[in-house]
C-alpha cells in the first residue's frame, strides 16, 4: 500500500485513490485523419516500463481530481506527483 | 536415454538409497548459435522447446531463462486449468490444450498431477446467469462439457458454502474434466522432456538485446554473452513488454501485480475448484492441503512480484462471505506474480515488426491451463514461419482492425 | 523419560492451577504456562504425527518458530487447526487434540508411511502413478487423505474481528531487551511510539534467562521498564500482537489476540482478534533470534529440542524436562542450559562438536562440574515411547565422519544448539536484502543495499547476542529513530546498564550436519532439517542430484520451509546444505524469498467487520421500507437491492412478472427508478461535453426537451446509455444506467480533468439527491393528474419533455419519458420525500388498480418494445450499427467518442453479428437467453454458433414468447428475410426449435401509446 | 393535501451510550459549488453570497454566519453547508451572484447525509474503518477531510474535543455507515471495559 501525494490534498493512504495507466497521451485532434494502425496505437498500445513509469492516478475517495505520478515499477519509489497540466518532472535517473 | 520414471524404477533407485537418479536436465553452456531461441523458461516456452522437438524435429533449441526455469508465472499461479472459454477462437485454443492436459503425464513421463475434479463458476445474479448460460451453451456446441447446477446441487458438492451471501447463488456452471496441475511439476515435466530430446535450457541467462540486421532477428545479446538464432520466440509474460522494447516495438499490454496466497494446510475439505465472478473468490485445495486462493490484480502496474494488502483484504473477505466456515482458518503465505494483460483479456500469439522473431504473451491472470496448447501451437508457428490457425486468431493486428477476441467484455459491462 | 515441576524456576502463578484434556486425557496445569509447557510437566512429550512420514513428533521449541509440536485447538464451531503447543497459552478448560493420526497419535496407522519412507523421496509423486492413466484420480484421493494436517471448521465462526488504523512516529517490533530500550529511549523525545510484541509477556529471550541487570534479577528491569512506558501518554504498548507482515512505504500488518487466551468462554461482545494497520514513519525491528538446530541422526524424536528451548522450559516455565539431558552443541550458549539444568538437578552431558573451547568456558564448566566432551557428536537417539539413550562417537577432523566406536549414554532429553539466526523476515518481506557474514555465519541485512527498506536494527535481530549490547543498541536505534522522525534527542539521559557476563554463541564450529555410523541419506537413520514436512538432508542430496540446485527448485522440490512454520527453524541448514553439496559459499547460492505472514494470520482477522451485514454496503432506495412491507423480491443491480418483482400471496416469479406486465399496459403501473445514475451538467460547453460523449448530436436540443442517447467507449463499443434533458441552456441532468453511474460520472470527470481541461463545464452527481418512481401505462396521466396541478395534456407538456411543478406537495421535475411504450412519466423529488410521494402515488391510484412493478417486468416491458439494455443485449463487443441503432449516430458530427474506432478495418466489415427479433416456431416455447442459433447444417456438437439469444421472454401483451438476438449478419436476414434457409435455436438437451428472424419491435410497433 | 412527510433511513437509528453517541444530525441543506477561485470576480461574487472568503487551503472549513459551513472539497468545488429554511434563498443569492461566470451551484442537501459521533474513543471508533491519520495533533476543528470508511466516500470534520466528529456520507451508504460505526462503536466500549 502507497502513501500517496495528492497534489491538492496531500499525503493520503493508496486506499483512497485509483490508477489510471500512462500519463501524458493526449487523444488526437483528428482521429478521422489517422490509419487504423495510428488510432489502434493510440487506444490499446501503452508504455509498459519496468523502471521510471508516468502515470495517472485519481484522487477517487478525495478530491476527486486527476494527477500524474513519476513511480517506479521496479521497486517501490514514487519520486513525484503532479498536476495534469504540468511538465514530465525531472527525476533521478535509474 | 534418461531413467524412466516409474513405481518400478522408485522401487529400484529406493533399494540403492536413491543415489542413481540422474539430472533432471543439463545445465548446457550456450552455443553459438541455435536455430530456434525461445526467451522465457516458464512453461509456455518449456511447452514451445519441447514441442518443437517433439512435432516439429527441430531439436537445435535454446530456452534462456533468466532466473530459475518455472520461477515466473508458471511457479505462482493458482494452476486452475479448464477450457470453457466464450468465444469460439478462445475455445479452440484452451480446448486444444485441455487435451493435450488430458495425456500429458504419460507424454512427459512426469506426474503432472493434471487433477480433473471438476470446476464450478458460481453466478450471483441475474447477469452472472444469463452469462453463464451463455458460455456454457456455446460450449457444448463447441463440444466442450458443460453442465449447469442449482443452488441446491451446489450445496450438495461444496456443503459449506452459504449460498445466501451479499450476493445470493443462483446457480453454477461445472466443468467436469476442469480442475487443477501441479504448476513446478509442469515446468519440470516439461524442461525435463526437453532437454532428453537435446533442447538446452540455459539458466541465469536473461536476455538484454536483440541482434536485428535488415529487420529480420539474428541473435540475442544476454547476460551470458551472443547467441545467434534462425528465428526467436518470445514467451516472457509479464516481461513481454520489456522485450519488445528491446526489440523496438510496443506491444498492447500492461503488467499487473497479481496476488495468491495458501492457507495452512488442512485435511481435504474442497473437492473441485470454485470460482466466483460475483464476489470475486477462487479457491481450491492442493493435495498437500492447503486452500489456494486467487486475488485480484491492483490497479497499477509493477514488476515487483507483490500487491497491496488491501487486495488480499478483499479476497479473503470474499472468501469469507462464501464460506464463513473458514473465518478461523489461517493465511500461511501470500505472493504475487506480473501478469500481462491485453485490453480484451485474450493472449497474443503473432508475428511482429521484426521478421522471424514471434511473440507469444498477453496470457495474463489465466495461461497456466493454456501452457501445453499454447506450447503446441507456438511450436508449429515457429517452425512453419506462420502461424499456426489456433494462434491466428490472437495476432497483435486485432488491436488494429478492431478483430478483439474480449473475453473480458461481457462480464465488464455497465448491467 | 521424566519431567518434574521445579520448586524455584519460572514465572508460573502456582496458586492458579488450570485443569485441560489432550486427546481426552484429563491434565493441570498453571496460569503462565503454554499448552507445550504444561503437557511436557505432565509427561506428555508425544504430540503430533508428522506430515510425510506420520513419524512421532513432540515439542521442539518454545516459540512462535515451532515446526513440530501442532495440534487441534478445541472443537466445533471454536476448533482451530495446526496451533503450536508452544503458543497457546493454557486457560481452564482446554481441550485440544493430536492431528494427523488415527485411530491414535500412539497407534497411528499411517506409519506405515514410515516403514515405506524409502519409497517415498522428496518429490516421488511425479515420478509415478502415472499408469494406468484412469488410476490417477484414486491415487490423489489417497494423496490427499494422508496428507494435509489439522482439520478445518466446518461451521460459520461465532466470534467477530475488527481493524485499527493507526499513524505513529516510531514502530518498535519485539518486546525483548532491545526493544524495551529501544523504547524506553525513544519515548522521552516525545515522539508517538507503538511497541508490539507477539508473546503476553514482555522481555523476549529475558524471560527464560537468569540474567541481572543492574545487580538485580533481569526481570525486576522488565517490570520497571513496562511500567515507564505505560504511563507516558505517546506510547502504546501492544502486547500478544505479532507483527505478521511488512510492506512497502512502512506499512505494518499486526495482529492482536485479544481473547484467544480465554479460549471458547471468551466474551463474544469484544474481538477475538484485531488487525492493526500501521503506518509508521520509522520502524524499529528488536525481533530477537531463532535457536538454529544441529542436524544428526533420528533427531526428529520427542525429546529431542533446541537447547534454548530446554532452558526457557526450566526457566521460563518450571519444568525440568528429563534427569539425563544430553546437550549437543557447537557453540557457547547451550553451556548456560547445562549450568541451569545440573542446578535443577538433572545429569547432563554437554558434546561439544568443537575440538576446543575457551579457557574461560573451560573454567566456568569445572566450577560447575559439568561433564562435557569435545569433538563429539550423537549417531544415533535411541527412542521406544520415550528417548532412551543416545550414542556418541568423536569427529574426523572436518567433521565429515565420525572417527570411534559409539559410547551409549543414556538420555532422555537431547537439547541442541547450532547458534542463532537473527530473525529478519520483516524486513525481508518488506524488500531487503541480506547478505552472509561469515564472522556470525548467519544472514544480515546487505548494507549495500540502496533502496533498502526503512528500517534500523537492535539486539539479536542483527547479531547482537549480548544482553549488553542490546540493550546499547536498543538505546541508540530508539533515539536515531525518534531522531530521524524530527525530534529532538540531545540531553536526554542515558540509565547506566550493567549485566553480568553472559554464554553467547561465541566461537562457533559452521559444523551443523552430523554425520552417524552409515554416509548420511544411504542407510536407515534420517537427518530431519524439516520437521515440519518431514524433509531430510537425503531429500537435499537427491534435489541436488538430479539438478534442483537452485534454492527456489530446492525449496519446491523438497517443500524445505513451505510449512506452517515457514522454515524458521531449517531454513539456514537447508541452504548450507546445499552450498555444501555445490562446492559453493553459503552466501553464493542466495536465500528464498520471505513473505508475509511472519506467522499463519487468521482469515477472520483479515477480514475484520468486512463481512455478513458489512461485506458490501446494500444500497436502497428511500422507498426501501414500502418495498419491504409489500413482500419485494430483490436483485441484486451493481451494489443496489432492486425490487426485482413483488409477488401476491402464492405466485411464483412468473406468475408475478405476468400479471405485472399486463396490469401495466392495461392501466398503470409503478416502478422504482431511483438507482439510475444522475448526473448534473453545467457550464457554457455542456452541449459540447454531450456531443462528445454521446454518438447523437445535443446542440439542438430545446430546453425542458429530453433525449436518448448512447455512449461509446474510444473502441466504439456500446457502453452506456440513458436519458438527457436539458434544464436550460448551458445546463443539463443526464442518467445513466444504476450500473454505469460511477464510471461515466468518473469518465466524464476524467475527460473534463485531463483531456479537456479549458471547457467550461461542470459535473456534480446527483444521484441520491432524487427519488425517482416511473408510471406507466394509459391511465398514467389520469393519475399524475390527481397529484398535481400541472397542465399535463399532449400539447403543453409533450413526450420527450419534462415539467418542475409540484407532485402530492412536494417540488418535482417530472419527465416524459418512457422505457415501456406507454405513456409514462418519471417523477423525480428530493430525496427525502420519496417514501411520501410513493404512498401518494399508490394511494391516488388505487381507483386504477396501480400495480407496483419491478425490474423483471421492466425488462419484459421493453423488450416488448425491443430496447436494448445495454449489458444484456449488448456485451462489450457491440457497435451501435451491430445493435441496428445506426439512427442514433450523428453523420455530421465530426468527432465523438469512440467514432473513429467504427470505420477500422474490421469493425466496418459487413456480416458482424447484429441484433434482431426472434420468434420461436412454438409461439408458447420461451427461447433459453443464452442459447445459440444455428443453422440446419449439423445436428450435434461441434456445431456452428450464428449468434446468441440475448433477452427472452413470454410476452402477455402479444400472447407469444419472444426474443431479442445478436445474429451474424442479423441486418440482412432481417431485411431480405431468410430465403429458404431455416435457422435453429440449439438446446442443450440436443434438441433444436425452429426461429423466424423478424424485427424487434413486438408491440405497438408504430410507437403510438407513449405519444398518447 | 397531507403535509410532505421526510425521512432518511437513519430518521429511526441512534447508537447511544452513556459514553457515546452516534445520531444523525438534523438535517441542514446542502449545496456544492463549482467555480474557478483564481478568478477574483468569482471570489467576490461567493464573499458577496456568502459573506465570507472561500476556504482556499485544502482540507480546511470556514464558517458563515446563521450556522453556515463551506468546506474545501477540491481546488475548484466546496460544499456550503446552511440551515434547511434558508436553501432557496442562497440557492437564489449564490446563482445570482455567480453570473455570468464560470460556476455551478447544485442542491445536494439529499445526496448526502450527517452521522455526529461523540464520546472519549471516537478516535479508535473511527480508525476502525478510515486510513486517514485523524490525532489529534494533525486533525483539529477547523479542518475537514475526504476520505474512505470502509466502502463509502466520506466527509470527515472535527467538531470539539470530546472528541466529536460530524461524518458526511452519500444517503445510499448511510445505513451501512452506521452499522460500521456503531459496531465499532460497542467493540470499543467492550474493550475499555475488558481486562485481559
Ligand atoms: C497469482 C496468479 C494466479 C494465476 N492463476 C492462474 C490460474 O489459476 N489458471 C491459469 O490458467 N492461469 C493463472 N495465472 C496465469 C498464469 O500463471 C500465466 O498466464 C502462465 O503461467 C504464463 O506462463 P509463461 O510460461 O508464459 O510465463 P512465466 O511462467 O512467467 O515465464 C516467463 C519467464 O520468462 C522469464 N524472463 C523474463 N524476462 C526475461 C529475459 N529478459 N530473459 C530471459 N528470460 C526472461 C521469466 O523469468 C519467466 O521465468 C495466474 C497468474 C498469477 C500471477
Ligand atoms: N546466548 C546467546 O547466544 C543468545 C543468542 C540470542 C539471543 N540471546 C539473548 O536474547 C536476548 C535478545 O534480545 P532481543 O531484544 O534482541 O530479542 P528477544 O528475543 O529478547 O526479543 C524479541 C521479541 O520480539 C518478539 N517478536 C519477534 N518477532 C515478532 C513479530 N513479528 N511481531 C511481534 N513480536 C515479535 C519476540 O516474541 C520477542 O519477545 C538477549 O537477552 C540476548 O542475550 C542470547
Ligand atoms: C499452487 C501453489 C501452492 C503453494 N503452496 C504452498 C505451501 O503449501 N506452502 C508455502 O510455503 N508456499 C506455498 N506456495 C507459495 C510458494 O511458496 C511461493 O510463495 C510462490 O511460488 C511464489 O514464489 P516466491 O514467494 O518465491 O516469489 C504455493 C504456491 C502455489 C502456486
Ligand atoms: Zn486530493
Amino acid at each position: 500500500m502507497y502513501m500517496i501525494n495528492c497534489p491538492w490534498c496531500g499525503t493520503r493512504d493508496q486506499a483512497e485513490f485509483v490508477a489510471h495507466g500512462e500519463a501524458h497521451i493526449a487523444r488526437p485532434e483528428q482521429p478521422d485523419a489517422l490509419t487504423d494502425e495510428a488510432w489502434g496505437d493510440y487506444i490499446f498500445f501503452r508504455d509498459n516500463p519496468k523502471g521510471l513509469h508516468f502515470e495517472r492516478w485519481v484522487h477517487t475517495h478525495g478530491c476527486r481530481r486527476w494527477f500524474n505520478v513519476a513511480r517506479n515499477t521496479a521497486n517501490y519509489e514514487i519520486y513525484a506527483s503532479y498536476k495534469p497540466d504540468e511538465a514530465k518532472p525531472e527525476v533521478p535517473q535509474t | 536415454m534418461k531413467n524412466k520414471y516409474s513405481i518400478f524404477s522408485l522401487a529400484r533407485n529406493a533399494l540403492s538409497y536413491h543415489q542413481k537418479w540422474q539430472h533432471t536436465w543439463r545445465n548446457p553452456e550456450p552455443k553459438k548459435h541455435y536455430d530456434v531461441i525461445i526467451i522465457g523458461g516458464g512453461g509456455h516456452g518449456l511447452a514451445t522447446a519441447y514441442y518443437l522437438a517433439k512435432e516439429c524435429g527441430i531439436t537445435n533449441v535454446a530456452v534462456l531463462e533468466k532466473s530459475w526455469l518455472g520461477g515466473g508465472n508458471t511457479g505462482r499461479n493458482t494452476t486452475i486449468v479448464r477450457s470453457n472459454y466464450l468465444w469460439d477462437e478462445s475455445a479452440a485454443i484452451y480446448e486444444h490444450s485441455m487435451k493435450l492436459w488430458e495425456g500429458l503425464s504419460q507424454d512427459l513421463n512426469y506426474n503432472v498431477m493434471y487433477s480433473p475434479r471438476g470446476l464450478i463458476h458460481v453466478a450471483h445474479s441475474v447477469h452472472d446467469m444469463q452469462e453463464i448460460q451463455r458460455r456454457g451453451n456455446a460450449n457444448f456446441l463447441n463440444g466442450i462439457d458443460a453442465e449447469f447446477l442449482t443452488p441446491e446441487q451446489i450445496q450438495a458438492r461444496v456443503p459449506f458454502i452459504n449460498l445466501d451471501c451479499r450476493y445470493p447463488v443462483m446457480g453454477g456452471i461445472l466443468q467436469k474434466r476442469g480442475g487443477t496441475a501441479r504448476h513446478d511439476a509442469v515446468a519440470w515435466g516439461y524442461a525435463r522432456a526437453a532437454d532428453a530430446m537435446g533442447v538446452d535450457i540455459i539458466q541465469n541467462c536473461e536476455v538484454t538485446g536483440f541482434n536485428i540486421s535488415d529487420g529480420k532477428v539474428i541473435g540475442v545479446q544476454t547476460s551470458r554473452g551472443n547467441i545467434g538464432a534462425n528465428k526467436v520466440g518470445v514467451v516472457t509474460a509479464g516481461h513481454c513488454s520489456v522485450l519488445a522494447e528491446m526489440a523496438g516495438f510496443r506491444l498492447p499490454v500492461e503488467s499487473f501485480p497479481l496476488q495468491a496466497m495458501v492457507s495452512e494446510p488442512v485435511k481435504p475439505i474442497v473437492d473441485c475448484v470454485i470460482m466466483s465472478n460475483g464476489v470475486h473468490a477462487y479457491i481450491s485445495q492442493s493435495d498437500k492441503g492447503e486452500l489456494v486462493i486467487g486475488a485480484s490484480s491492483d490497479t497499477y502496474t509493477s514488476y515487483t512480484q507483490t500487491g497491496g494488502f488491501n487486495v488480499i483484504e478483499e479476497t479473503i473477505g470474499a472468501i469469507v462471505e462464501l464460506y464463513p466456515a473458514f473465518s478461523r482458518m489461517k493465511m500461511l503465505r501470500q505472493w504475487g506474480g506480473i501478469v500481462d494483460v491485453t485490453v480484451d483479456r485474450s493472449p497474443i500469439l503473432s508475428k511482429t515488426p521484426v521478421e522471424n522473431l514471434m511473440f507469444n504473451c498477453g496470457w495474463g491472470t489465466g495461461g497456466f491451463k493454456a501452457t501445453p496448447g499454447s506450447g503446441n501451437v507456438f511450436a508449429h508457428s515457429l517452425a512453419k514461419g506462420e502461424m499456426h490457425p489456433y494462434a491466428a486468431p490472437f495476432s497483435i493486428d486485432r488491436f488494429h482492425s478492431g478483430a478483439l477476441v474480449d473475453e473480458g467484455a461481457a462480464a465488464a459491462v455497465a448491467h | 523419560m521424566s519431567a518434574t515441576r521445579t520448586s524455584n524456576t519460572g514465572q508460573l502463578n502456582r496458586q492458579q492451577p488450570l485443569s485441560f484434556q489432550f486427546n481426552g486425557q484429563p491434565y493441570t496445569g498453571f496460569e503462565g504456562d503454554t499448552l507445550a509447557s504444561a503437557l511436557l510437566a505432565n509427561n506428555v512429550f508425544l504430540i503430533a504425527r508428522s506430515f510425510k512420514y506420520h513419524r512421532p513428533r513432540g515439542v521442539f521449541s518454545a516459540g512462535s518458530e515451532e515446526p513440530s509440536a501442532l495440534v487441534q485447538l478445541e472443537t466445533g464451531a471454536h476448533t482451530l487447526p495446526n496451533c503450536p503447543a508452544t503458543e497457546i497459552e493454557l486457560y481452564d478448560g482446554l481441550i485440544a487434540h493430536s492431528q494427523n493420526c488415527w485411530p491414535s497419535v500412539k497407534y497411528d496407522i499411517g506409519a506405515v508411511n514410515n516403514v515405506l519412507s524409502r519409497l517415498f523421496p522428496a518429490g516421488f509423486y511425479y515420478k509415478t502413478f502415472m499408469w494406468p492413466k484412469a488410476l490417477w484420480m484414486k491415487y490423489e484421493h489417497v494423496i490427499r487423505h494422508s496428507a494435509g494436517l489439522g482439520k478445518s471448521p466446518t461451521v460459520a465462526d461465532p466470534t467477530n474481528y475488527d481493524h485499527q488504523h493507526l499513524y505513529c512516529d516510531v514502530l518498535i517490533v519485539g518486546g525483548g531487551s532491545a526493544g524495551l530500550s529501544a523504547a524506553l529511549a525513544a519515548a522521552k523525545t516525545g515522539a508517538e511510539i507503538l511497541l508490539i510484541n507477539d508473546q503476553a509477556e514482555w522481555g523476549g529471550a529475558l524471560l527464560s534467562d537468569t540474567q541481572t541487570i543492574n545487580d538485580a534479577p533481569a526481570l525486576d528491569w522488565i517490570n520497571h521498564a513496562i511500567h515507564t512506558l505505560t504511563e507516558m501518554p505517546n506510547v502504546r504498548l501492544l502486547a500478544r500482537t505479532t507483527v505478521t507482515g511488512y510492506y512497502h512505504h512502512n506499512y505494518l500488518i499486526a495482529n492482536q489476540r485479544i481473547t484467544n487466551h480465554l479460549g471458547p468462554t471468551a466474551p463474544t461482545d469484544i474481538p477475538r482478534e484485531r488487525l492493526w494497520k500501521v503506518r509508521a514513519r520509522k520502524v524499529v525491528l528488536a525481533t530477537g533470534a531463532i535457536e538454529r538446530p544441529l542436524v544428526f541422526a533420528e533427531n526428529d524424536r520427542p525429546g529431542v529440542m533446541l537447547a534454548g528451548a530446554v532452558r526457557s522450559f526450566l526457566n521460563r516455565y518450571g519444568v525440568l524436562l528429563g534427569q539425563n539431558i544430553v546437550i549437543l552443541t557447537n557453540n557457547d550458549s547451550a553451556y548456560a542450559l547445562g549450568i541451569d539444568a545440573l542446578a535443577a538437578g538433572a545429569n547432563v552431558t554437554v558434546l561439544d562438536t568443537r575440538t576446543d573451547i575457551s579457557d574461560d568456558l573451560l573454567a566456568l564448566t569445572t566450577q560447575h562440574a559439568l561433564s562435557i566432551q569435545l569433538n563429539s557428536t550423537i549417531i544415533d537417539v535411541k527412542y521406544k515411547g520415550t528417548i532412551q539413550s543416545v550414542d556418541v562417537a568423536k569427529l574426523n577432523q572436518d567433521g565429515s565422519d565420525i572417527v570411534s566406536k559409539p559410547e551409549t549414554i543414556p538420555a532422555d532429553i537431547v537439547a541442541c544448539s547450532g547458534g542463532w539466526t537473527p530473525t529478519l523476515h520483516l524486513y525481508s518481506q518488506a524488500g531487503g536484502k541480506l547478505k552472509f557474514d561469515p564472522d556470525t555465519h548467519s544472514y544480515l541485512p546487505d548494507e549495500a543495499q540502496t533502496l533498502a527498506p526503512d528500517a534500523q536494527f537492535a539486539g539479536s535481530c542483527i547479531g547482537a547476542f549480548a544482553l549488553e549490547d542490546c540493550l546499547a543498541q536498543g538505546h541508540a536505534t530508539g533515539l536515531n529513530a525518534a531522531e530521524q522522525c524530527g525530534f529532538k534527542t540531545d540531553g536526554i539521559k542515558v540509565d547506566a546498564l550493567n549485566t553480568a557476563s553472559q554464554l553467547v554463541c561465541n566461537e562457533l564450529r559452521p559444523l551443523w550436519v552430523l554425520p552417524c555410523a552409515h554416509p548420511i541419506g544411504n542407510g536407515p537413520k534420517k537427518h530431519f532439517h524439516e520437521l515440519h514436512n518431514d524433509s531430510t538432508i537425503a531429500d537435499i542430496a537427491l534435489a541436488e542430484r538430479e539438478n534442483f540446485i537452485s534454492v527456489e527448485h530446492l525449496k519446491r522440490y523438497t517443500t524445505t520451509g513451505m510449512g506452517t512454520d515457514q522454515g524458521k527453524t531449517s531454513n539456514v541448514n537447508a541452504l548450507n546444505v546445499m552450498a555444501a553439496l555445490r562446492n559453493k559459499p553459503v552466501g553464493e547460492i542466495g536465500t528464498t524469498t520471505f513473505r508475509p505472514p511472519f506467522t499463519p494470520l487468521t482469515f477472520g482477522a483479515i477480514v475484520g467487520q468486512n463481512c455478513g451485514d458489512l461485506f458490501l454496503q446494500k444500497r436502497t432506495s428511500p422507498m426501501e421500507p414500502w418495498h419491504q412491507v409489500r413482500g419485494a423480491q430483490y436483485e441484486d443491480v451493481g451494489d443496489w437491492k432492486r425490487p426485482r418483482y413483488f409477488p401476491r400471496s402464492g405466485e411464483n416469479m412468473d406468475e408475478a412478472v405476468q400479471r405485472e406486465c399486463k396490469a401495466t399496459r392495461d392501466s398503470v403501473g409503478i416502478l422504482d427508478a431511483t438507482t439510475l445514475g444522475k448526473i448534473d451538467i453545467q457550464g457554457k460547453d455542456a452541449a459540447k461535453l454531450l456531443n462528445m460523449v454521446y454518438t447523437n448530436a445535443w446542440s439542438k436540443l430545446g430546453v425542458n426537451r429530453c433525449r436518448y442517447g448512447i455512449m461509446l467507449n474510444e473502441h466504439g463499443m456500446i457502453i452506456d446509455d440513458g436519458v438527457t434533458t436539458r434544464l436550460s441552456e448551458n445546463h443539463f441532468h443526464m442518467t445513466t444506467t444504476t450500473g454505469g453511474a460511477a464510471r461515466i460520472f468518473n469518465w466524464l470527470e476524467e475527460l473534463l480533468q485531463t483531456e479537456y481541461p479549458n471547457w467550461e463545464v461542470y459535473c456534480t452527481s446527483v444521484t441520491e439527491q432524487w427519488a425517482v418512481m416511473a408510471i406507466n401505462g394509459p391511465k398514467a396521466r389520469d393519475l399524475l393528474a390527481k397529484l398535481t396541478d400541472a397542465d399535463l395534456s399532449n400539447e403543453s407538456f409533450p413526450f420527450m419533455a419534462m415539467l418542475e411543478t409540484e407532485v402530492a406537495g412536494v417540488p418535482a421535475r417530472i419527465y416524459r419519458i418512457s422505457f415501456t411504450g406507454e405513456l409514462a412519466f418519471e417523477i423525480n423529488v428530493p430525496a427525502r420525500y420519496g417514501l411520501h410521494v410513493w404512498e401518494a402515488v399508490m394511494a391516488a391510484g388505487e381507483q386504477y388498480n396501480i400495480c407496483p412493478y419491478g425490474t423483471e417486468t421492466m425488462h419484459v416491458l421493453r423488450a416488448e418494445k425491443g430496447f436494448i439494455i445495454v449489458g444484456q443485449d449488448t456485451d462489450g463487443s457491440v457497435t451501435p450499427d451491430d445493435a441496428d441503432m445506426n439512427w442514433i449516430v450523428s453523420k455530421v458530427k465530426k468527432d465523438f467518442i469512440g467514432k473513429r474506432s467504427l470505420s477500422r478495418s474490421h469493425t466496418a466489415q459487413a456480416g458482424r453479428k447484429q441484433l434482431v427479433g426472434l420468434l420461436a416456431e412454438d409461439p408458447s416455447f420461451v427461447l433459453p437467453e443464452g442459447a445459440h442459433i444455428v443453422d440446419g447444417t449439423n445436428t450435434a456438437p461441434p456445431m456452428k454458433m450464428l449468434g446468441h439469444v440475448t433477452s427472452s421472454y413470454f410476452s402477455p401483451n402479444t400472447g407469444h414468447s419472444i426474443a431479442m438476438a445478436m445474429l451474424k449478419d442479423g441486418h440482412k436476414i432481417m431485411a431480405k428475410g431468410q430465403m429458404g434457409k431455416s435457422l435453429y435455436v440449439a438446446l442443450m438437451d440436443g434438441s433444436r426449435q425452429k426461429v423466424t428472424v423478424t424485427g424487434s419491435v413486438f408491440f405497438d410497433k408504430e410507437g403510438v401509446r407513449s405519444r398518447g | 393535501m397531507v403535509k410532505p412527510i421526510s425521512m432518511s433511513p437513519l430518521s429511526s437509528v441512534t447508537a447511544i451510550t452513556s459514553v457515546h453517541r452516534l445520531h444523525e444530525v438534523s438535517s441542514m441543506a446542502k449545496i456544492n459549488l463549482r467555480g474557478d477561485a483564481n478568478n477574483p470576480a468569482f471570489a467576490k461574487a461567493i464573499k458577496s453570497a456568502l459573506n465570507l472568503s472561500l476556504p482556499t487551503e485544502a482540507n480546511t472549513c470556514a464558517h458563515a454566519q446563521a450556522e453556515s459551513t463551506v468546506f474545501w472539497l477540491g481546488p475548484d468545488e466546496w460544499l456550503v453547508h446552511t440551515p434547511l429554511d434558508a436553501l432557496q434563498k442562497t440557492l437564489t443569492t449564490l446563482r445570482n451572484a455567480t453570473e455570468p461566470l464560470h460556476a455551478a451551484i447544485t442542491d445536494v442537501s439529499d445526496y448526502y447525509l450527517v452521522l455526529e459521533l461523540s464520546g472519549p474513543q471516537a478516535r479508535s471508533i473511527l480508525a476502525s474503518g478510515t486510513s486517514f491519520d485523524i490525532r489529534t495533533a494533525s486533525f483539529k476543528p477547523g479542518q475537514c477531510a475526504q476520505t474512505l470508511f470502509g466502502h463509502a466516500s466520506i466527509l470527515l470534520w472535527p467538531v470539539d474535543d470530546t472528541p466529536t466528529f460530524c461524518i458526511q456520507v452519500r444517503w445510499s451508504y448511510a445505513q451501512y455507515l452506521f452499522t460500521y460505526l456503531s459496531n465499532s462503536l460497542h467493540n470499543a466500549e467492550n474493550l475499555m471495559n475488558f481486562k485481559a
